[in-house]
Parts: structure tokens; C-alpha cells; sequence
């Protein structure tokens, strides 16, 4: 969501103006179409380079390619945890709505992001490691980031009163950040068959290139596509919290 | 570097894994985008409802 | 019986109330087996030869959180005295908790072992043997404990010596359902140990109910 | 809503007797040798200071719990002896609410039904809500109600239980000043049908011909 | 600190009041680890090699269920509040109430752990390691745990959902406490592993306090 | 004992102050705009119906919720932002007792003492214990006292207290015509030492003097 700002204050606007929902609501309207264009690019030219431009590895065969899913979407996976919980950070701190539903429109993307890590990660894991899943210290921290993030959604969703429960979430959004690192470094703490965080420095410097590059785009398109849902699910929560205030009443959508 | 189409789904063997892969991947994120959309629209089905409602109120009032 | 059908779905509603809680309960049954391994190290042999006595100890602590909360909170908001007085038998109605309770804490675990059991490697016969145990062994878990559960309601000081007594009983079901996935996996008879599950589920079935609700009465008075 | 309409059979026998009753909590004598009579249509109200022994007494009345010495019967049977029969007839309301804060009212009502065993159409059970003020808060979970809300749902379910046998403890407490002369004129209508109550109160009650036991 | 000393008195009394709490956490503890042989078989070099896990585990699992009370029962009946209301500053209270969990389901494990070591077969250097990772890492459980309680307080379906969020955070405590036991086993450093916990213990101990106070304050409202 | 002999200082201001207050309960407006001022020496009786929100509205005085809009004072501070120091001026007594069902009356008044940071000597607990009618209940774990005796216990923390503002919700349920006097009395002495009293209630008070808040 990190966009987001930088699109406000690019634009010359006092952005605090937009903190309110009232007037974020048809900002965000505006902004989700940009955000699906440039998913489809990044997302066309990232499978493009993924499938017709990145050779064929000469010890895993294709099956390399799940490549560039599985990092785009484990990377993904814990930025937007930060992310999430940079937000529910301000919305504490400041006792400010916007960046609480902010929080709680990203947790669901985060909790996907992290089921596909682990998700593609088995079906790599299959035919390269020849079993579905080891208590490889990686693969254990990253499910429990997925716990993490349910952990939070779960909270969030049993407390009745929402501005408790954007405070509660806030709190355990920002005690969970400890885990992120031990998830990144948690290759060199334990000797383990996942691979360190350089996958390709002793292989042809240009298949090296062509790989990054994918990965890369892949993750822009990623990122971009979680910028969009996340702001279409924060409209969607704009409404639901705000649906008994007059400028809800008085939207266009809704006088039809 | 694919000679035929059916060589490309084959992903030299690896079929399964791949299309798995990202076959699961677009389906989830896919989904959960329905997923919101439905939501949202949901929630203004809901709030066009009381409109009306609303406005009826007004007008058996007058 | 239209008293225990009101009462496994009030306590269903109860849970589903608290949202989350159907999946926490799963939740936790995950995150203790995951413990392990990082407790443990990541010998995949190790882990494969620990794993059924893990995910039974851990079914047993799944269980045995959700019992804490079987009679205590009726117990507490004065509901449980208007249970005893309820015109039905109360031996049914503590039936309907323990159903409500299995349900909750007992059958999302026998369905979520094989993926639990598929991450320590077992292979498939392992799993329909884990599963077969499980599906007969977390009954009799939630029917013993419901005797704790009613037991150390506000008994004071005696409680002790009452969960000596219950956790001990838990021992056998951990025994013959774990036992049953390692004889198969070497190639032993298991059915002594199935028969044996079911002599125990049998059992309890019959008579558990009413101590619990003698227990249960004596716990009011 | 058919509690104050329909009635219970009549008696020239004492429904309710209790026999020399000796109650004892921890190594303190709280009563002994007290005697009961209650008659169809009766309303008897203990009193007494705070801590002599009227929870105790309802207690033992309602067979939740067992006197030290002395016989409780119901219809001339021991209520132990005949609890299933006795708690048909029987509805008892304790210090606490009793009900589950995390279920709306109207959910509420709905368990109780369930396991009192009495067909109770939400109709019925909305439609007593309203009748005490709860209108609009069926659905709000009972932790949201307020402390007299509370009690008002737990005069709902006095009209939706059909007992014949009313035994109350304090149950005007946290009533406002409305719902005190509701509960009052649902107790005469009470035993205008034959009905029978049994309460405590600290406040003096505006019921006629109400009997007195003074604790 | 008068009002720091009049809680942990308090909490320690309320425990003692019921006998049985004293021992609860002790005796699951000692359940729990017993539990393993049985589901596992008695072979003792496998044993020996996942006592340190084992112990580990089990000590995070007993300290949860004594967490469960920390703050519910005093939300239940009203006492919450009046600490709220009480002129001392929370944190101070809380970290009290923190202290005296840890005396009760903390301390305890610390001074068995050696027991259950030795009938897993470790030996004299294991144990000392083992005891040295617990008295650093469970008030570190103890401090994490009570943001947990303090979060799910009044939440319906607390217990369950508690240790849904608070295990994960446990992780930390349980890698570097049991990996100590299993570095100094085959002879690694294990001062890394000590520097680690001690810097989550310092950690814990200045920030969670408050962090608990202010999701107490958030229940209350 | 000493509460009803020390006096608090006096002010020609008002000590409390709400002004604009509104409260919102999900999605109820329960009421807006309602500004208060207590001096010292003052009592008020909040009433209204069940429900009306008097309980929220003490909640907000006491500083345990926090208003939607509007702000509270005491000596022209926020109570949020000074809130150690207000804090030691005030007790709250809630709907629920707040008392530990497994200690005793006089663990429980030594446990106030410690968190409220108060010397309190056992004697003068027992004293307090004995002078509501708890003789020789002192020693009896509170789960074993009855609904009015537990509010007695209370009465002896109100006496031992030794807080200026007093805001109490309910204090007269479950208590008998003399407990009811006794407090009534308390008031009266607290309010005579300059002390102020908030409180709710459903029955009429004799209390001399008293300001009403209809809700
Ligand atoms: C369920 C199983 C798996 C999970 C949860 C998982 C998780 C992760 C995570 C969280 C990352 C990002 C961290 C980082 O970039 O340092 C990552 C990266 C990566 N994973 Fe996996 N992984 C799994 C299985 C696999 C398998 C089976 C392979 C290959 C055989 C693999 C290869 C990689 C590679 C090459 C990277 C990129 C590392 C880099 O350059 O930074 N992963 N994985
Ligand atoms: N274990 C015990 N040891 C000694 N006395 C006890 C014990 N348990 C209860 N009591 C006493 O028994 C009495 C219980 O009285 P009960 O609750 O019936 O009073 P009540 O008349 O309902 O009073 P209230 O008007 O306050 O509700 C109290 O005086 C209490 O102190
Ligand atoms: N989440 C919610 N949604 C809607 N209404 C609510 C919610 N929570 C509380 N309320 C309402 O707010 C009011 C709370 O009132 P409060 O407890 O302050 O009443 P009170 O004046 O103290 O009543 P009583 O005399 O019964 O104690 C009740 O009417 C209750 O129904
Ligand atoms: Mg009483
Ligand atoms: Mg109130």
C-alpha cells in the first residue's frame, strides 16, 4: 500500500486530508482500475519471461519454473505483513480509523500469500526433494506467519466492538513483527535443504539475469495486484463500518 | 525452446507440480478478488435497500 | 430428546458465536504437532517414527483445553443449576455437552490428522490407521474428560486428586491408538488394538454420562 | 403469552409442604423446624435480614439442594423422590441471570424452551420480549444488555415457561420502577391462575393477600 | 511497589486457596513429558534425543494453561476494573500479576525439568543446560503470554483463540532454549543461544509490561 | 473508621466537571450533550429506566470508557490525562461485587488496600467488617456469604477507602432495610466531610439535599 502514500503526496495533496474515509473512499475508486492495468502487464510479461524467455535449469528441468511463483508470492507474503503492521502501528498510535481498515484489508492477501508460499512450495518440493513437506526451519516459520496473519484475522473477527478490535489487532500485528526476521534468517540458524537467500550466483551469469528479472516482475505484479484487492477491500469495509453516516447515505452508488 | 504446444503443458514431466503451482495461484487470487467484489456489492445492495426504505418512511410520514 | 438436541445446538451456537473458535481449536491442534519438529530437529526419520505418539499427545491436549470449558461457564453464569432442574434427564443432557464438545474439539482433528500426518511423511496405511483410531479414541476422550470437567467443578481442594484420576485414563486410548499406527507400520496385528478402542468407547459410552452427571449434581449442592 | 391465561389445576391440599426443615451451611444453624404449607394461588413472601437464610431456603425448596433433616414434598411425594415430575412444575430463578451472555435474548429463550422441553415459536418468544420492553434488542447479545434488560428477559421467560410453581429470589432487584409493578401484576395474574410463588425481597410488594414468612 | 507486592500476594493466595492450582501446572507438565514414552515406544537413545524438545514443549504448553487465568477470572468478577482504577500505575500491577504466574507455573518447571531430564536419560551437562534455558526463557513465556490473555479477555472463545496467537510468538523461545540443550549435545557454542534468550528476556521485560497494560485497558472499555 | 472523620478540602469551583458528553453503545446514540458539575459536599442520583445508560454514563465518569465526544474534568484537568491523580480521589463500585470469591472478606479488604495504596491495619478492617454485621463472618471466604453480605463487604471498603468521589451504581440491591439505612447514613457523613457521591439507583433515597439527573 506503500503506493498509495507516494501517489498522494506526489500529487501535491496535504494527504492527512485523505485520512479520513470519507473522502479516501472515491480516491481508492479511482486508483483500482491503474493498479489491475499495471497487475496484467507485470503479470503478462513476468509469465512471458517465466515460460518462453527463462532457460530450462540443467538440474531441476522445468520444474525450476515454480520459481517464480513461489518467491513472488513468500516475498509478497512478508512484506505485506510489515506492511500490515506499519498500518495498524499508525492507526494505534494516532487512534485514527483509516489505517486500522487499511491493516485489515491487507491481513486476508497476506494469509493467501503465505498458503501459496507453502502451497508451491510442497509442489516444488515433490519432485525436488522427493517429499511434500520437511520441518525445515523456513518452511515451519513461514507457516507460522500464516498462523500469524489468521492469528490476527481470527482476533479481529471475534471482537465485536470494532475500534477494540482495531486496537487488540494492532497490538498483536505489532509484538508479531519479531517473526519476520527470524523467518529471513532463519536459513543460517539451522542447517537446512532450503536454499539460501542467493539461488543463482553459480550458474550462467545470463540465465541468472533472465531468472531475476522474472522473479522480479513477478513480484511487482504480485504487489501491484495486492495494492489493488486490498484497496477494493477497504472500500468494502469503508462501507460496512461507516454504512450508518449521512456521507455513506448520500453516495452516488448508493442513491441509484 | 517449446517445439509444440503439448510439449509446453508437459513441462518435460514436471506437469503436475508446475500447473499446480500456478494453477492454484491464479485461482486463489482470482477468487478471493470475486471473493471482495461480492462483498462490496453486497454491502450496497444492503445500504440501496435501507435507502429505499428510508425514503418510503419519509414519504408515509408526509 | 428434544432437550438433547436443544443442547448440542445451543452449545454448537455458543461456538459459532465465537467465531474463530471452530478453527482455533484445529488451529492449536496444528501448531502444537509443529512445535515438535522445531523442538526436535528436522531429521525426517526421527520425526516420522515420533509422529503418531506427537499427534496423539497432541489430540489428548486438544481435547483437554476444550473440556476446561464443558460445564465451568454454566457452572459460573448459574446456568448449569437450571440444567439439574430441568424437567429431562440430566444424564441426557450432559450426553448432548459431551456430543456438542466432540463435535467441537474431537471430529475436526480426525479429519485434519491425515494432512498433519502426510507433513511427518506416514505413509497412506498409516493414515487410514491414524485416522480409524483417532475417530474411535476422541470420543472416549471427550466422554472421560467430561467426569474431570464436572469433577473439579468448584470441588475445592480435591481436584488434584481427581484429574490424577482422569488424566490417567486417558493412557490406555493414547496407548492402543498410537500402538495401532506403530504395529501396522511394523507389520503387526492391529486389531487387538482397534477392539480394545472400541471395548473402551463402549464403555464409556455407557456409563460415563451418568457419573458425569452425578458428578455434576454433587458439584451444585 | 398463554402462562397468564391458562391455569393449573386446583387443590384443597397444600401442594407445596416442607416438614420440620433444618438447614445448615458450613457449622452454622440457619433454621430448623421450619414447616411450609403453599396452596394453589398462593404467594409467599420471606423475609428477613441479610444472611438468614432465604437463598438457603429457596434452594432447598427447589431440590437443588438437600436439607440436613426434615421432607420437602410436592402433591404429597418427596421431591427427590419425584424429581422429574416436580421440576416439570417448577421454575426457579437464582441470584444470577442464568443466561449466556454470548446468546441474544431471543436465543436465550429459544435453549430454555429447548431444554425445559416446551414448544416455543419465536413469534411467542418475540412477541414476550416486546412485551418487557426489549424491543429492538432480540438480537443484541445478552453481555450488551444492560442490568434490568437482563431481568427483563428473565420475566420473558416466566410467561414462556408454563410453571406452575414460581420460585423467585430477589427478583426485583435492578428492576426500574415500570418494570417492578409489571413483574407485581404478572405474579397476581400468576395466581389468579392457580399458580404459586415463592419469593424474596428486601422491598415491600404490593400483592394482595400475600402470605408472609418471616426468616 | 507496595501495590506490586500486594498483587503478587494476592494472585500467590488466590492459588494456594485452591490447593489444587498449585500443582495443576506441575502435574501437566509431568503428564505431558511422561506422555511421550507411551505414545512413542521406550527406546532410549530415541528418547535421550528428543527429551530436550519434549521438555521444551511441554513446559510452553503447561505455562498457557495457567495463562488462561491470569486476567479472566479477576474480568469475570469486576477486580479488572478496580485495578484500572487503582492509583498505581497498571504496568506495575500487571507485571505483578505476571511475576506471579511465573512463580506458579514458571519456577516449578524449572525445578523439575531436572527430574524428567534424568528419566529421559540425559546427562549431567544436558541438565544444567536445560534448567539454565528454562529459568531464562519461561518468564519470557510468562511476559509474551500475558499480552495473549490480556488481547482475548472477554473475547468469546478466548482460551482457544489465546494460544492460537500467542504459541507463534513462543517459537523464538522454544528454538533457542531447546537448541542450546541439543548444541552443547554435540559439542556446538552454545553461548549464542544463551545471548539470544537473554536478549528476548530483557526485551520482554521492559516492553511487555506495558504492551499487556495497554491491551488491558483496551478490554476494559 | 477515619473516612468519616477526615474532612476533604472544599472548593468554591466544581471538583468534577462533564461537559457535552456523548455516549454511543453500538450503534445507539444513548446521549449526547450532557454536561454535569459536582462540587464538593454534593450528592446526585442518576435515574432513568433499565437501559437508558446510567451505567455507561458513571463508566464514563470513572474514566473507565471513554466518551465519543465531549470531556470530563476534575479540578479543571482531563481525567485521562491526570488520571493517577484522579484515580486516588475515587472509588467506583460496579454492578458486580469485584470481590475474590475464594479469599475472604478481610483478605479481600487487605487486597484493595495494597493496590489502592492505602495503610490499612487488620484491626481497623475488622472494625469496619463488624460495624456492617459481618461479626464473625470475617474469616468466611466470600463465596460462602450471602447476595447482601457481599455488598456489606463493600460498605467496609467504602469506609476504608478514604476517596473524595465516590460513584456507585446500584449500591442498594440485595440490601436489607437496615443495611440500606446504614449506607444511606454513610452517605450522609461522607457528603458532610465534603465528599461527593454519584449514584444510581431504582428506589427512592432519604438522602437530604440530593440532586437528581433524570436520564
Ligand atoms: C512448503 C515449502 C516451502 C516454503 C514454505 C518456502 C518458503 C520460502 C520463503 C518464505 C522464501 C523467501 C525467503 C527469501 O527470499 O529469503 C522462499 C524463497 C525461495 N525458495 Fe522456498 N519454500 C518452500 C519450498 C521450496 C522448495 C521445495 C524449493 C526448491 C527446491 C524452494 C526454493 C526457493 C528459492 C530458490 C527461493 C529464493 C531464495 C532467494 O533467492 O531469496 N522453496 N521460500
Ligand atoms: N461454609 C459456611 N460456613 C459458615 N457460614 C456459612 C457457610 N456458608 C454459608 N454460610 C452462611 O449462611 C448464610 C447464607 O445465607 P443465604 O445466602 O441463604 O442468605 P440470604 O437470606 O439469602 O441473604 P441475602 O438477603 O443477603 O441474600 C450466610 O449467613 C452465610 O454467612
Ligand atoms: N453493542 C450494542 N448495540 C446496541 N445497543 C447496545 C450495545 N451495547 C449496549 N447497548 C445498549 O446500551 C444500553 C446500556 O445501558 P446501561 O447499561 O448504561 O443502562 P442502565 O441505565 O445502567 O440500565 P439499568 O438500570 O438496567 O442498569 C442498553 O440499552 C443496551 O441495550
Ligand atoms: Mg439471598
Ligand atoms: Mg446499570
Amino acid at each position: 500500500m506503500n503506493n498509495v502514500n507516494n501517489s498522494t503526496t506526489n500529487s501535491g495533496v496535504n494527504w492527512f486530508r485523505f485520512s479520513s474515509p470519507s473522502t479516501f473512499y472515491p480516491l481508492a475508486g479511482k486508483m483500482i482500475p491503474w493498479f489491475w492495468a499495471l497487475t496484467i502487464i507485470f503479470g503478462v510479461i513476468g509469465l512471458w519471461i517465466s515460460f518462453f524467455i527463462a532457460p530450462v535449469d540443467a538440474v531441476q528441468g522445468q520444474g525450476y519454473r515454480i520459481i517464480f511463483i513461489h518467491v513472488p508470492v513468500s516475498w509478497m507474503s512478508m512484506l505485506i505483513y510489515l506492511v500490515m503492521a506499519a498500518w495498524a502501528g499508525i492507526g494505534l498510535v494516532f487512534n485514527a480509523r483509516l489505517p486500522a481498515m487499511m491493516a485489515e484489508a491487507l491481513a486476508p492477501i497476506g494469509a493467501w500469500m503465505a498458503f501459496l508460499s507453502l502451497w508451491t512450495g510442497a509442489f516444488w518440493g515433490k519432485p525436488m526433494w522427493g517429499t511434500w513437506w520437511v520441518w525445515d526451519a523456513r518452511l515451519t516459520s513461514e507457516l507460522i506467519l500464516l498462523f500469524l496473519y489468521l492469528g490476527f484475522i481470527a482476533l479481529k473477527a471475534s471482537i465485536d466492538n470494532p475500534r477494540r478490535a482495531d486496537k487488540a489487532g494492532a497490538i498483536l500485528a505489532l509484538v508479531g513483527v519479531i517473526n519476520i526476521p527470524i523467518i529471513y534468517f532463519s536459513v543460517k540458524w539451522w542447517n537446512t535443504l532450503h536454499q539460501g537467500a542467493s539461488v543463482s550466483l553459480t550458474k550462467a551469469p545470463s540465465m541468472a539475469q533472465t531468472m531475476l528479472w522474472g522473479m522480479l516482475i513477478m513480484t511487482l505484479c504480485c504487489w501491484m495486484y495486492s495494492v489493488a484487492v486490498g484497496l477494493m477491500r477497504v472500500r468494502a469495509i469503508i462501507l460496512e463500518r461507516e454504512a450508518h453516516t449521512d456521507w455513506v447515505k448520500q453516495l452516488k452508488e448508493v442513491n441509484q | 525452446m517449446w517445439n509444440s504446444p503439448a510439449e509446453f503443458f508437459a513441462m518435460g514431466g514436471y506437469a503436475l507440480y508446475v500447473w499446480c503451482s500456478f494453477g492454484v495461484g491464479l485461482l486463489v487470487l482470482t477468487l478471493d478478488t470475486l471473493a471482495v467484489r461480492a462483498r462490496h456489492q453486497s454491502i450496497i445492495k444492503r445500504l440501496r435497500r435501507e435507502a429505499v426504505a428510508d425514503q418510503f418512511d419519509q414519504e408515509v410520514r408526509k | 430428546m428434544n432437550a438433547f438436541i436443544a443442547i448440542v445446538q445451543r452449545d454448537l451456537l455458543l461456538v459459532m458465536r465465537r467465531k474463530s473458535e471452530v478453527l482455533t481449536a484445529l488451529f492449536f491442534f496444528v501448531i502444537v504437532t509443529s512445535l515438535f519438529p522445531l523442538g526436535i530437529g528436522a531429521e525426517p526419520a526421527l520425526l516420522k517414527k515420533i509422529a503418531p505418539g506427537v499427534i496423539w499427545v497432541a489430540a489428548l491436549l486438544s481435547t483437554l483445553l476444550g473440556l476446561q470449558r464443558m460445564f465451568a461457564a454454566d457452572y459460573a453464569d448459574g446456568t448449569l443449576e437450571q440444567l439439574v432442574l430441568s424437567p429431562n434427564s440430566l444424564t441426557v443432557l450432559v450426553l448432548g455437552k459431551v456430543v456438542a464438545h466432540w463435535l467441537v474439539c474431537g471430529l475436526p482433528l480426525v479429519l485434519l490428522a491425515p494432512v498433519i500426518g502426510i507433513q511427518f511423511d506416514l505413509d497412506f496405511e498409516s493414515l487410514k490407521i491414524l485416522m480409524a483410531g483417532l475417530l474411535l479414541g476422541t470420543p472416549v476422550l471427550s466422554l472421560l474428560g467430561s467426569i474431570g470437567a464436572a469433577l473439579t467443578l468448584g470441588v475445592r481442594g480435591g481436584s488434584v486428586l481427581m484429574s490424577l484420576i482422569i488424566l490417567p485414563l486417558y493412557i490406555p486410548v493414547l496407548i492402543f491408538g498410537a500402538g495401532a499406527v506403530y504395529a501396522s507400520s511394523v507389520g503387526l496385528d492391529i486389531s487387538g488394538h482397534f477392539s480394545l478402542l472400541g471395548a473402551l468407547f463402549i464403555l464409556a459410552f455407557a456409563f460415563v454420562p451418568w457419573v458425569s452427571a452425578t458428578a455434576v449434581k454433587i458439584a451444585i449442592e | 403469552m398463554t402462562a397468564t391465561i391458562s391455569t393449573f389445576p386446583s387443590s384443597t391440599q397444600p401442594l407445596l409442604e416442607a416438614n420440620a426443615l433444618v438447614c445448615v451451611r458450613g457449622e452454622r444453624k440457619l433454621f430448623s423446624s421450619l414447616s411450609l404449607q403453599v396452596f394453589a394461588g398462593e404467594c409467599w413472601h420471606v423475609r428477613g435480614e441479610n444472611g438468614v437464610g432465604k437463598t438457603s431456603l429457596l434452594r432447598l425448596l427447589s431440590g437443588l439442594a438437600s436439607p440436613e433433616s426434615g421432607d420437602i414434598l410436592w402433591a404429597g411425594r418427596s421431591i427427590h423422590q419425584e424429581a422429574q415430575g416436580y421440576r416439570q412444575k417448577l421454575l426457579f430463578l437464582g441470584h444470577r441471570d442464568a443466561l449466556k451472555e454470548d446468546l441474544t435474548a431471543l436465543e436465550n429463550l429459544r435453549m430454555y424452551a429447548g431444554i425445559d422441553g416446551i414448544a416455543l415459536t419465536d413469534e411467542d418468544a418475540v412477541i414476550a420480549l416486546r412485551r418487557f420492553g426489549l424491543k429492538g434488542r432480540e438480537d443484541l447479545p445478552v453481555y450488551c444488555l444492560s442490568a434490568g434488560q437482563k431481568k427483563r428477559v428473565l420475566m420473558a421467560r416466566m410467561v414462556t415457561r408454563h410453571a406452575q410453581l414460581w420460585i423467585l429470589d430477589e427478583p426485583f432487584n435492578a428492576l426500574d420502577a415500570t418494570a417492578v409493578q409489571e413483574l407485581e401484576q404478572l405474579i397476581v395474574d400468576h395466581l389468579k391462575s392457580n399458580g404459586m410463588v415463592i419469593l424474596t425481597s428486601h422491598q415491600a410488594l404490593a400483592i394482595a393477600n400475600m402470605k408472609v414468612l418471616d426468616l
